[in-house]
């Protein structure tokens, strides 16, 4: 018994040593710089990219960099700021996802000296409704809006009758932020389009297997269903699946949704799906640390506009070749 | 850990020194893990900032918060019964207070109704779990699929702001004020955790939890109503969570649909780092709040010792399977000393 | 306790009552002796639901060729894991690490694909994943004597954390080095004859082979007493702790099939796949009449009791449920048919 | 069998402690007991045998509020009383100590022994000190050695632990005390410790029913052996006109055989 326990205790702390090397390598602009990005994501493709441009700068610039994310638990997210000032960063870039909850605590970190930026979604009053230095991304809000526009302006295109059309989106976390945020924007769209109604939201899970076997189910119970979305990119990913599955043919159903997932892009070339979003998080995790750094250095204080990428069957080439790198 | 090794004459031998203080209070081998993780951080987070005032005010008060659901689960849990839906009923009751208090009622009073609305929930899975003799691990993995669907579609998945500048008082008690350096909250897991200590170890109402949790019929057999009690543990939780669903809601200020996800498994490793058996009968309170100390600390420490996020999976199941081996070669020890 | 309370006879549903049990069973029924086993009751709710889904469903669209395709094709995934958790259920254990175990079977075959080692050697090496994952957890438990639930449940995040790290969880497609229509996919998710996924045929296929294995050999019978009663099949000289290693090694390898399959299927591995598989089994599994406390249950239990949790999801929303929260009527559904189960085995044993 | 009962017609101030008579109990359509009678006198140890299944369990859950009887009646002191649950027959002064389901492992000593009937002060809190004293000093009455006295009940040896069980029902002065198979899973030697609790138990006026697959136990002890079959009364014979041949060939054979 012993044996082991000295074996685990050896492996726990082989782990704990060898994990935070390799960052620092000397003589980078960077080095010796501190950064947190406190976020309200999942373990899901999305942050996976966003945290990969995150890594991709702290290389480059030689700083450490780390992200937390809570599962849309914003009662974590909270608890993860306050330890990310408690550890008196170089900065922190924060996902403002509510205009009254951050108020307090960003403006207490500024006060301590902390630098603090927005990223990926910001207080809808911008700097007025938020003491938080620089945003960096793009509202989901508005990128919900754009895919929006692209699969109802396909519509509108094949003379569907966009004042009785059925619209439904697939979420994996139902009741997560990035849904309820990117389906407004969906819903904005609508609005635009005149449809009439919300759009019924589907919960599908992180699971693929049993968010295809809820995306088909519900494609069969609604017959009269025009537009699928996908809130995020796993169930994009099965959005094309389930259409099949439940014996519909390309364009029966106009699919859209967000990330650039393997499924994601079949769909888009057999022409299930009308267009995807790429939230170009990459460049939000990338700027996140580049303007802490800059600000850090030189007090710069940017606002920058990520932008959205709408993929669609004409630049999915592109796409294909750099999503295997893991960055869009 | 039911070893069922014959004791050769146990009675024999005195049962002094460290060891056999270990064996009278089985919370002490978690305490020393909790004190050891909290000196490894303090030395070893980068910089410091562990032992920081600003970090251990967030420990503090987010540890409270778990550490008194993980307290109820691990009463149940001495009954003989899990908990799985803490983490859906933990959002239930911060819906209902929500729309409860932005309705316009009285912030008391919307508190205890949302504690009233935990405590059914927990009477429901106590009700069917007993009466119908279903294994509660069944009953609350329904519970936790039922609950926080209801949550979605009450919410419609939205979050809620909460106006606490409107009940400073209420605010204060629950989640806002500090005693001098210690956040409100740990006040209040400290004195439930005296409470239930008392109930549990001095009130006749704790042996009958022990006894219906290590022999059923053997307490039924002596006319205790083991229905009943566990019936009560059931809402003991439930209340508990209700009650923790505020705190937690007042400290973050918004409603969010995906709250407490995951605290289920948390509060059922707090218990069994704690000592707690998951068959029923074993366990000690104390061992429990530090079990969720420990289970906190490891969970805050990794934060601060910049360990990036994917590891702390690792580390975290490294950490339970550790504590529930240590616990039981402590628990081997005591039994061959006797 | 009120005076008026009365405790329930313990002897009527705890232990056998030696007094009537002979001649009871004689007189009973033929439809009432059927009733007693658990599985003739989960048939009986699986084909009432199947009546119910098929009725009440707008279009009737339940029996409709989409739909059993889909289920076929999408059923199994979840299914042939529920076939090896349930059986290490019988055996008196739980694997809460098979969300682990799913992804990183995946995982390790994706990243093959992409070294370029042959199909076959690939295949191997996957199972063997599977094979070394659930022997670490059969040697844990066996060797600490400690709850599996926890134990598993800390090798579960153990692993989670690896493959995290390893994958940095972004999802690896296979068309780049697996084109289509290659023997392996075939093999696990071809499509017979552009109608019948072949998903299903293994799926049955390891029932069968499980069930033979459980209800006919001496093997299945020592799975059995072991989690019965431990210390009374250790003292009749079955090395119960292999009977728990091999049964966890079982339940790894099933792991990987379904990982490997389900990569095929989705061309591409997730760090997310079987995340939520671990509780759904057992829910299966308890839904199939097998024992929390071990020692009792069946395969066509099994079998039929992930196929009915599966069909509940899928009926809910064919059934035009509110989509958003259908979790609820999951979980109001899956507490209501165990005591349902309960009263019914009840009223049968009278 | 007619001799037997006519017992039955007795006056209700009889000079027995417990009666019960003309007891039917069916589950479902199967009868397990048939018109059994049963008696205890004051201070006595009677032996309950009879093969598996002849119907002492049953009979014994009647009697300790487990089961109610179908038909039949129950006398204690020679008063009618009424028996529906276990709590019942606790306030009679009935106690019973089963094999495996007298103890909570887990528990100490004193928690055991006052499982259910704790001594309390005020709003329930238990008095520690109190309960503690009083359970050592009554098993130390009963002759029983525990030097740990904070020992849970797990680190027993199964004499001590049948010692606790037996403590308790001394304690709370019960006038019946049953013992279902108490002597099954011990040594020699505990099996004798525990006959010499029952004999401790006599000596302070406690009627003692034994039941046990044991005849030779029983022999040693009970003045006076009831035996079962079928669920009907075989025999109710005195130890002085029996031997355990006899018994044993009762037991076997399951009906009378005239000798």
């Amino acid at each position: 018994m012993k044996k082991r326990v000295l074996l685990i205790t050896a492996v726990t702390l082989l782990i704990l040593l060898l994990v935070p090397g390799g960052a620092f390598a000397q003589a980078k602009p960077g080095a010796g710089m501190y950064f947190r990005l406190v976020t309200h994501g999942a373990n899901d493709p999305f942050w996976a990219v966003f945290q990969k441009g995150m890594m991709d700068a702290a290389a480059e610039l030689g700083c450490r960099a780390d992200i937390d994310l809570a599962g849309s638990d914003l009662a974590l997210q909270s608890k993860r700021f306050q330890e990310a000032v408690a550890m008196r960063p170089d900065g922190i870039s924060l996902v403002i996802n509510d205009d009254k909850m951050w108020d307090k605590p960003v403006a207490d970190a500024v006060a301590k000296g902390i630098n603090v930026i927005g990223c990926n979604n910001d207080d809808t009053q911008g700097s007025a409704g938020n003491a938080r230095l620089a945003y960096i991304g793009q509202n989901e809000r508005r990128a919900g809006l754009m895919i929006g526009r692209a699969v109802f302006e396909a519509a509108k295109a094949k003379g569907w009758n966009l004042a009785t059309m059925k619209v439904a989106c697939a979420v994996e976390v139902a009741g997560a932020n990035y849904g309820v945020v990117r389906s407004s924007g969906i819903m904005d769209a609508m609005a635009e389009y005149g449809i009439p109604g919300k759009p019924e939201i589907v919960d599908c899970t992180l699971e693929m297997t049993t968010a295809e076997s809820r995306i088909t189910s519900y494609v069969i119970a609604h017959p009269d269903l025009k537009c699928l979305f996908g809130l995020g990119g796993i169930t994009t990913d099965r959005l094309t699946s389930g259409m099949k599955n439940a014996g519909k043919k390309p364009g029966d159903i106009l699919g859209g949704g967000f990330d650039a997932a393997p499924g994601t892009l079949t769909g888009l070339e057999t022409n299930y799906m009308v267009a995807s979003i790429d939230q170009q998080q990459y460049l939000q995790g990338y700027m996140s640390v580049y303007v802490l750094y800059l600000m850090k250095k030189y007090g710069f204080a940017p606002q920058i506009d990520t932008g959205g990428f709408l993929i669609t069957k004409a630049n999915i080439d592109l796409i294909k070749k750099l999503s295997p790198l893991n960055i869009r | 850990m039911s070893d069922s090794a014959p004791v050769k004459s146990p009675d024999t031998r005195p049962n002094r020194g460290f060891i056999g203080s270990l064996r009278r209070t089985r919370s002490l081998s978690t305490f020393i893990i909790a004190a050891i993780l909290f000196v490894l951080f303090s030395v070893f987070s980068p910089g410091k900032y562990f032992a920081t005032p600003d970090n251990l005010q967030i420990f503090l008060a987010t540890e409270a918060e778990f550490g008194i659901i993980a307290l109820a689960v691990g009463v149940l849990m001495i009954a003989g019964e899990f908990d799985l839906s803490v983490g859906s009923v933990l959002a239930f009751c911060s819906l209902t207070f929500v729309r409860l208090f932005s309705a316009g009622v009285n912030g008391v009073l919307a508190l205890f109704i949302t504690i009233l609305v935990g405590a059914a929930v927990g009477l429901f899975h106590g009700i069917i779990t007993v009466k119908a003799q279903i294994p509660s691990f069944i009953t609350t993995l329904g519970g936790l699929m039922l609950w926080r669907g209801i949550t979605l579609f009450w919410s419609g998945g939205q979050q809620q702001g909460l106006e606490l500048e409107n009940i400073p008082g209420l605010y204060a008690a629950i989640g806002g004020a500090k005693i001098g350096f210690v956040p409100i909250q740990f006040v209040w897991v400290v004195g439930i955790t005296l409470l239930v200590v008392f109930f549990m170890s001095y009130h006749k109402l704790g042996n009958w939890v022990y006894v219906t949790g290590d022999n059923k019929l053997a307490a039924r057999a002596m006319g205790i109503n083991t229905d009943r009690i566990k019936i009560a543990c059931f809402v003991l939780v439930g209340v508990a969570v209700g009650f923790v669903s505020v705190m937690q809601l007042f400290r973050a200020s918004t409603f969010t649909a995906r709250a407490g996800d995951g605290l289920e498994l948390s509060a059922v490793a707090a218990a069994v780092v704690g000592g707690t058996a998951l068959s029923g009968g074993i366990g000690s309170i104390a061992g429990v709040f530090w079990g969720a100390m420990v289970i906190s600390l490891i969970e805050n420490g990794l934060v601060l010792m910049r360990i990036p996020y994917w590891w702390t999976f690792t580390v975290f199941g490294l950490i339970i399977i550790f504590s529930v081996i240590l616990s039981k070669i402590i628990e081997a020890r005591r039994m061959s000393v006797g | 306790m009120p005076a008026g309370f009365r405790l329930p006879e313990p002897s009527r549903f705890f232990i056998p009552h030696p007094e009537i049990e002979g001649s009871a069973v004689a007189r009973q029924r033929l439809i009432v002796r059927l009733l007693a086993y658990k599985v003739s009751f989960t048939l009986l709710v699986f084909i009432a639901l199947l009546v119910i889904f098929q009725v009440f469903t707008p279009n009737h669209t339940f029996f409709q060729r989409p739909n059993l395709f889909a289920l076929a094709r999408l059923a199994p995934d979840l299914g042939i894991v529920a076939l090896g958790v349930g059986i290490l259920m019988i055996c008196g254990e739980f694997d809460l690490s098979i969300a682990s175990t799913i992804p990183m079977s995946s995982f390790v075959f994706v990243k093959l694909l992409g070294t370029g080692v042959p199909l076959g050697l690939n295949l191997v090496v996957t199972l063997c994943v599977g094979v070394i994952m659930g022997l670490g957890n059969g040697l844990l438990v066996t060797r600490t004597r400690l709850p599996s639930f926890i134990l598993t449940l800390g090798t579960m995040l153990f692993w989670k954390g690896l493959l995290y790290a390893a994958s940095r969880m972004m999802p690896i497609g296979i068309r780049s080095w697996l084109p289509a229509g290659s023997w392996l996919e075939n093999m696990f998710v071809g499509i017979i004859g552009g109608v019948f996924p072949i998903q299903a045929i293994w799926f049955v296929g390891f029932a069968v082979l499980l069930a033979v294995m459980l209800h006919f050999t001496k093997f299945g019978n020592w799975i059995f007493v072991t989690g019965d009663n431990e210390t009374a099949a250790r003292a009749m000289g079955i090395n119960t702790n292999l009977v728990k290693i091999i049964s966890y090694v079982g339940v790894g390898v099933l792991c990987a099939v379904v990982g490997m399959m389900q990569c095929l299927r989705i061309e591409s591995f997730t760090a997310n796949q079987g995340v939520g598989f671990e509780l759904k089994a057992i829910a299966s599994a308890v839904v199939g009449g097998t024992s929390l406390m071990g020692g009792m249950g069946s395969v066509l239990g099994i079998f039929l009791g992930t196929l009915t949790i599966q069909m509940i999801e899928n009926g809910m929303i064919l059934l035009g449920l509110p989509a958003f929260g259908i979790g609820a009527f999951i979980g109001a559904v899956v507490i209501l048919f165990a005591v349902l189960n309960k009263y019914i085995s009840r009223f049968s044993t009278r | 069998m007619a001799d037997v009962r006519s017992v039955s017609t007795g006056k209700p101030d009889d000079g027995y402690l417990v009666r019960m008579v003309g007891i039917d109990k069916y589950f479902g359509r199967v009868c397990a007991l048939k018109g059994v009678d049963f008696r205890v006198k004051f201070n006595e140890i009677v032996s309950l045998v009879g093969d598996n299944g002849a119907g002492k369990s049953t009979l014994i859950k009647i009697l300790s509020g487990f089961y109610t009887a179908d038909r039949g009646e129950i006398y204690f002191e020679g008063k009618k009383a009424h028996i529906g649950t276990p709590r019942d027959a606790k306030a009679l002064g009935i106690e019973t100590v089963y094999q495996e389901q007298a103890l909570a492992p887990h528990v100490s000593i004193p928690r055991n022994v006052f499982m259910g009937r704790e001594i309390t002060k005020v709003l329930g809190i238990m008095d520690g000190r109190r309960m503690h004293a009083e359970s050592m000093r009554t098993i130390e009455r009963l002759g029983l050695q525990i030097k740990d006295t904070g020992a849970v009940v797990e680190a027993l040896s199964g004499g001590q632990r049948q010692g606790v069980a037996i403590a308790r029902v001394l304690y709370f002065k019960a006038k019946l005390v049953i013992l279902d198979e108490p002597t099954i899973a011990l040594s020699v030697k505990e099996s004798q410790q525990v006959m010499a609790f029952m004999k401790q138990l006599r000596s302070e006026g406690i009627s003692v029913v034994f039941i046990t697959h044991n005849l030779f136990h029983a022999f040693q002890i009970a003045e006076r052996f009831v035996v079962l079959a079928r669920g009907e009364l075989l025999a109710d014979v005195d130890r002085k006109d029996s031997s355990v041949e006899h018994l044993s060939q009762l037991v076997i054979s399951g009906h009378h055989e005239e000798k």
